[in-house]
């Protein structure tokens, strides 16, 4: 699906008609939608700010990846604040965020757009959600696992973890890039880690049962 | 009963109890700063009594302290930005005489947090808010200072030392006669 | 009149107001009104729909014959608006006005609090705190001054302009002082008008004339306020006018001097056409300004910077009208009223670096494009770009410098209307594809939806997005060497790659960067965004909060001509009505000393702002002179022995106040 | 003024160019940097995702102990926190900006804390690299350790997002100008590049490719068509994505051609007149030398 939509340099994706199967009801019902998700994910995301966007665009204007999403960040404000829960969490577009920051610095309305897209992500994990061999969520459990294990993340074994859980052929794909990394002492094979171990994965245990006492 | 040194924090029937709050505003900026938040619906804590003065350099030391006197928890001077006074520099008047009270207060046993002075323009009635609220959240911290109440147990305990007084003087002029 | 009340207890009555559901529905006015019948000296105490409604002024009226009462309170709404009203309401029921004393249970409590409990009780107190007080009020009377009648206007730009025509018309002597040499401001710098696209030069010049010519108004271009004295009715006024170097008198407008100058090529940014052309050293604004007087640029004239220039200018001037000698020179006026109309400034578009102006030649301002389109600009009314080429495709974008947290929060208000007329303008000049890129189209007046609907039908693409950025990176060849403008298609909800040859920034309104200095010299308030503060946003909105100074135009806000012509009216008609009283009312809440009381210590006497205070030598007394006394209360405050008295505001009455405020529990056992 | 060094985990693998050519020029400039002890992973950006007061936490330990070490060593001055890695800057100083502003976070990062016996209290700076140039050191202070002046060589000044946006302070986000005015000090040309601050990609390049290797793609090609002769980065994972893939690019893309991909840091190495070995050099996968050796020749800086 990818190859399809970034094929050529500008073609746009092959345009069809649905089959009659395909074809879809599209229709809100105020008994499908969850009126309090909005709220939920501006605290999360550090603010009430979101209810304040105007919906004007420079979000997604200011994106380098909203054209490949099937939501634009500013569409995503819109059915956050609406109550669209599982269309939210079920879009590809919040797992295509890289980050970067541009959103968040451009918003005229000063909305942490970067932030709400972490607090949906960390909902659609929470939720399990997200699809089981989607590779960015998969990237993140297994970050954050090699991180509770180390102390430190290493790319080695992260990366081999990731692509076989995710999609072996991409191993394949990547190994001339391994093979070069390692040749030229950019991967190594020992483990980097932290030397007290256990007193990151104390922190962590703390950290969390801090949450859950000021949640409860 | 032990001396005073740091007047509050009075026990007082917990729960009731509310922060009472006497605020001297200035007629042009800050009166007219709570109007407007009153004309934009700006909550905030019910615990404010508002006295209209036409300028913060009217405010004189003895109204704080008769305040202070018949109960109020905190008293609040709003006034114009410096610079900004209706009448050139009453504002400035107002600094001068609150750095002096503030220190009167302080020997008083009195905490900084009750008294305040701020400038607050006829534009800004989310500031009347902010410092109101803020205010509340640092008396309540802070418990009630009751002088009233202090004033009547002061009077009890120098109820026998004055009657002692009394019957010296008494006695004193006995002897004379 | 009743000037006092019976002797010993006086005799209150209590009128809480429900402000329909405005206090009623959160304070318990029933309960309030129950609770001041119980209060110390008060006879009567009732509640009331709208007590500022004839009835309710009649009940207060009919309750002071009935009850014979001699204090009345009142518990509605802030003093600031309503006090006014139930002072006349009580000296209609025969008795002293200054025996009223206002409650704001309005603004102070209903419209704050959302607990109905907490606000019932905060107005309990309040209205206790005024019955205290108000036992304690004295019979006053109005002070009255006599006014100048004269007005000064200041700024002359349309708003300035009509405001001074309409009291000149109607007789009264105006000074119209204006910072630029020319009047005309911003308005003179249009090529048209929307909706009506009618020229703007032909509606705006027959003005300019008319000032000039006026045998009623003073006009002083080039000019500014430096001093501002005095109160409602008597105000002195300084104004300073900078040296043109040019004798006003003798100068004609023939330009000949501008042509004789010494530097043959116009090389200097010429400020009307937004530095889109150049000018010498010695220039006129335009070609109609006015007055018609040329005027020297100190930072490029030879002469005036190193007087070692030939002078040729002056060789070409038949009247001798030049004058290198020349220094400013200053006025002193007295007038009754003043009306600000100072104006608004463009957004500076180089504070947006995604927009890229100043950095991509083709990206220019509104402003700047209003001079290309106009017939007396820089190109003669061709829109071409910086290289002369005609632009293909154009991009105006929205909002630059508007809606935004980032630089100014406020909606401007005419950039959507002046962008539909620019993209009507410029499709008119180019043929070009025009784009508007706009977050809200916001066309609220009379015909302004009318002429949205005829540029939609005339083909101009409407994108409603905020365009994320404008650069010159390309991805394809029919982008290389274009401007591109990324921006989502929101209605679309895709983003999309436009290419354009010219980007035109719809910027901003936002107040004069120097409008805090004259809101200081005037002495009026600002809102937190800088533009002059209204006394009211819907019944005073051409007042300020010092009597006697109106404001008009966009100096009050963003506003497009005919609003701002609108208020200017407004304010003409608001000062006419002051000075043509021939005498103001002023409040009687000046100081006074208590001779016998007064030790003559003189520390009273360097407080006062005003200099009101004097000390009588013979009897070693100070004095207040009551005509300078404004009331600030700052002497009364400082009194050491207590022996200055502030009216309406004594110390009895504020100590009374105190006390009433405190008094629950004493009432209620 | 000295420095408590965090490396962050890529510059201990595939970024190690960099933490030996910040070191070597670091030496070079006199300015004493020690490593942090015990440094922990930052947390970075895919963390955020699975739990935020653990992500918060993590940073905040490694905050918490270069407070620890300068107080043991006090001789060292007020703590300054070295981030050389974009992702870890920007989780180290949003962590710093939370934590200050919202309560409940401070709560659970302190008890977090607590737990291990450490405590944050707020006091380190954290600092990037082109900051510490620019306004610790100084451009004059750098000019004067040029030995070989890089004479005209045309680059591109990548800054990537997280390094400017949106928790610094000492760049514009928009326009950043702190690496262009430095490497015109070592002699180089920067070009006028708009897309200075646009994303690489990040991590998507590992994960969805044929996004992320677009996002290269498109900076590689309009900086070549600007004429620069080199990208310079200042973040691992940049130098990382727009260098490693070039022949994935040049696979997927028409008419790519190469373009060397470097640390500010080994250019700067370069103009201080060090080793290669010393820089790092001989790790990169697009070798610079072409483009160094079309502007040898050049007058030595003091010569």
């Amino acid at each position: 699906m990818w190859k399809r939509m970034i094929g050529g340099d500008f073609s746009r994706p092959v345009q069809r008609i649905p089959g009659p199967k395909e074809i879809r009801r599209h229709i809100a019902f105020e008994s499908d939608l969850d009126a309090t998700f909005g709220e939920r994910i501006a605290r999360k995301a550090y603010g009430e700010k979101l209810f304040s966007c105007i919906q004007c665009g420079t979000c997604s204007g200011t994106c380098p990846v909203s054209h490949y999403m099937d939501y634009t960040p500013r569409k995503i404000i819109a059915m956050v604040r609406e109550g669209f829960r599982e269309e939210v969490l079920h879009c590809v577009s919040i797992w295509l965020c890289a980050s970067c920051y541009a959103c968040t610095v451009d918003c005229p309305r000063e909305i942490k757009i970067t932030d709400v897209m972490y607090a949906l992500k960390q909902e659609a994990m929470a939720q399990g959600v997200y699809p089981r061999r989607f590779a960015i969520p998969v990237l993140a459990r297994e970050f954050f696992r090699g991180v509770e294990r180390d102390g430190r993340s290493n790319e080695l074994p992260l990366m081999l973890r990731f692509f076989l859980k995710t999609n072996p052929l991409q191993m394949l794909r990547n190994a001339p890039v391994a093979w070069r990394l390692w040749r030229t002492g950019r991967l190594s094979l020992r483990q980097e880690r932290t030397r007290h171990r256990s007193s990151v994965r104390a922190l962590l245990r703390a950290a969390k049962a801090a949450e859950e006492e000021g949640a409860s | 009963m032990s001396a005073h040194t740091q007047v509050g924090a009075v026990p007082a029937a917990v729960g009731t109890w509310e922060p009472r709050i006497v605020a001297f505003f200035c007629n042009w900026c800050t009166y007219t700063a709570a109007d407007l938040a009153g004309v934009s619906r700006m909550k905030h804590a019910p615990n404010v009594r508002i006295i209209r003065v036409m300028c913060s350099g009217r405010v004189d030391p003895q109204f704080v302290l008769e305040a202070f006197a018949k109960g109020a928890d905190g008293v609040l001077i709003g006034g114009c930005h410096l610079g900004d006074c209706h009448y050139v520099e009453g504002n400035y008047k107002a600094i001068r005489r609150v750095q002096m009270l503030r220190r009167i207060l302080r020997g008083m046993g009195i905490q900084d947090d009750r008294f305040r002075l701020e400038w607050i323009s006829a534009s800004e009635g989310e500031k009347v808010k902010r410092v109101i609220n803020d205010m509340v959240d640092k008396l309540r911290a802070l418990g009630p200072l009751g002088l009233p109440r202090r004033f009547q147990e002061w009077d009890r305990e120098l109820a026998p030392l004055e009657q002692a007084v009394e019957a010296e003087a008494k006695e004193a002029s006995a002897h004379a006669g | 009149m009743r000037d006092s009340g019976a002797n010993g207890t006086p005799r209150i009555g209590v009128f809480v107001c429900h402000c329909g559901t405005n206090i009623a529905g959160i304070v318990d006015v029933k309960a309030v009104a129950e609770y001041a019948a119980g209060l110390p000296g008060v006879v009567v105490s009732r509640e009331y729909k709208y007590m500022c409604s004839d009835p309710g002024q009649e009940l207060i009226q009919r309750d002071i014959r009935d009850h014979r009462l001699d204090r009345i309170i009142v518990a509605s709404c802030s003093p600031l608006l309503h006090e006014h009203t139930f002072r006349e309401a009580t000296a209609q029921g025969g008795l002293n006005p200054y025996f009223l004393q206002m409650v704001n249970l309005r603004e102070n409590v209903s419209w704050v609090n959302d607990e109905r409990g907490p606000a019932t009780e905060k107005s309990k107190d309040l209205v206790r705190a005024a019955v205290y007080r108000v036992a304690h009020h004295k019979a006053l009377q109005q002070r009255t001054v006599p006014i100048t009648a004269s007005v000064l206007v200041v700024g002359g730009g349309i708003a300035g302009i009509h405001a001074a025509l309409t009291l000149a018309n109607a007789g009264k002597k105006v000074y119209l002082v204006e910072r630029e040499p020319t009047i005309g401001g911003h308005m003179a710098m249009f090529d048209k008008t929307f909706p009506t696209l009618d020229c703007a030069a032909c509606i705006l010049t027959p003005k300019m004339s008319a000032v000039k010519n006026h045998p009623n108004i003073t006009l002083w271009t080039y000019s500014e306020v430096v001093g501002v004295d005095g109160f409602v009715g008597n105000f002195k006024i300084k104004v300073k006018q900078k040296p043109r170097y040019i004798k006003e008198d003798l100068c004609v407008g023939c330009l000949e001097c501008i042509a004789a100058c010494i530097h043959k090529e116009a090389r200097f940014p010429d400020g009307f056409n937004q530095g889109l052309s150049k000018r010498k050293p010695i220039y006129i604004p335009f070609p109609q300004a006015t007055p018609q007087l040329v005027l020297f640029d100190p930072e490029a004239c030879i002469q005036l910077k190193s007087g070692r220039c030939r002078q040729s200018c002056a060789e070409a001037c038949d009247r001798k009208a030049i004058d290198f000698r020349q220094i400013a020179e200053f006025e002193d006026i007295e007038v009754g009223s003043i009306i600000l109309a100072t104006g608004f400034q463009a957004f500076d578009a180089s504070r947006l670096p995604y927009y890229g102006y100043g950095r991509y030649p083709n990206v220019y301002t509104a402003l700047e494009v209003e001079r290309l389109v106009n017939a007396s600009g820089p190109t003669g009314g061709e829109v071409v770009l910086r290289d002369g080429r005609k632009p293909t495709a154009v991009g105006i974008i929205h909002c630059v410098g508007s809606r935004d947290e980032k630089t100014n929060g406020w909606c401007s208000r005419v950039c959507c209307m002046y962008s539909l007329k620019l993209a009507h303008l410029v499709r008119e000049h180019t043929d070009a594809t025009i784009y508007n890129f706009y977050i809200d189209m916001r066309t609220p007046g009379k015909g302004y939806e009318e002429f949205y609907d005829k540029l939609l039908t005339e083909g101009v693409h409407f994108i409603r997005g905020r365009v994320a950025e404008v650069t010159d990176w390309s991805r394809s060849p029919e982008e290389a060497g274009k401007l591109v403008v990324r921006v989502e298609d929101t209605l679309v909800g895709t983003v999309r790659r436009i290419p354009l040859d010219m980007v035109i920034l719809a910027v901003g309104l936002e107040p004069r960067a120097d409008s805090q200095e004259v809101r200081r010299l005037f002495n009026i308030s600002c809102s937190t965004e800088g533009f002059f503060l209204e006394r009211h946003p819907k019944l005073a909105p051409v007042n300020t909060f010092t009597d006697g100074i109106f404001i008009a135009g966009a100096c009050q806000g963003p506003r497009d001509i005919p609003d701002a012509v609108a208020q200017a009216g407004a304010a003409a008609a608001e000062a006419l009505a002051l000075i043509d009283a021939g005498h103001v009312e002023l409040e009687p809440n000046t100081a006074f000393i208590v001779e016998v009381e007064c030790s003559g210590c003189k520390s009273c006497i360097p407080l006062c702002p005003y200099s009101a205070i004097t000390f009588l030598a013979d009897k070693k007394k100070a004095a207040i002179n009551e005509a300078l006394c404004k009331g600030c209360g700052t002497c009364v405050a400082a009194c050491p022995s207590g022996s200055i008295r502030q009216n309406l505001f004594e110390d009895d009455e504020i100590f009374s106040e105190i006390e009433g405020l405190f008094a629950r529990d004493a009432v209620v056992a | 003024m000295s420095y408590w060094y965090y490396p962050g985990c890529s510059l201990k693998s595939n970024g190690k160019p960099y933490e030996e050519s910040l070191l070597a020029v670091f030496r070079e400039l006199d300015v004493p940097m020690w490593e942090l002890e015990d440094w922990n992973c930052c947390g970075a950006t895919s963390y955020m995702s699975v739990d935020e007061a653990q992500a918060f936490s993590l940073a905040a330990r490694n905050l918490a102990l270069a407070e620890r070490a300068a107080r043991q060593a006090p001789e060292t001055g007020p703590p300054r926190l070295l981030a050389p890695c974009s992702a870890c800057f920007l989780v180290l100083t949003k962590t710093q900006r939370y934590v200050a502003q919202h309560g409940d976070l401070a709560r659970r990062v302190h008890a977090g804390l607590r737990a291990i016996d450490l405590e944050y209290q707020g006091v380190v700076q954290v600092r990037h690299p082109l900051d510490v140039f620019v306004n610790d050191m100084g451009l004059r202070r750098i000019a004067t350790a040029v030995k070989r002046r890089l004479n005209g060589l045309k680059v591109a000044c990548y800054y990537g997002c997280q390094v400017v946006r949106p928790f610094a302070t000492f760049d514009s986000a928009h326009d950043p100008t702190t690496m262009d005015r430095l490497v015109e000090v070592l002699g180089a040309k920067p070009v006028r590049w708009p897309l200075k601050t646009r994303c690489c990609g990040g991590a998507l390049t590992g994960t969805i490719p044929e996004v992320g290797l677009r996002l290269s793609e498109i900076l590689l090609r309009d900086a070549a068509q600007r004429e620069a002769e080199m990208i310079i980065t200042v973040c691992p994972l940049c130098q990382f994505n727009l260098e490693c893939y070039q022949r994935e690019i040049a696979r997927t893309f028409r008419d790519f051609t190469p373009l060397p991909v470097l640390y500010l840091t080994q250019l700067m190495g370069k103009a201080f007149g060090l080793s290669d070995a010393d820089l790092g050099m001989r790790r990169l996968f697009v070798s610079p030398e072409p483009a160094f050796a079309r502007h040898e020749g050049g007058q030595p800086a003091h010569a």
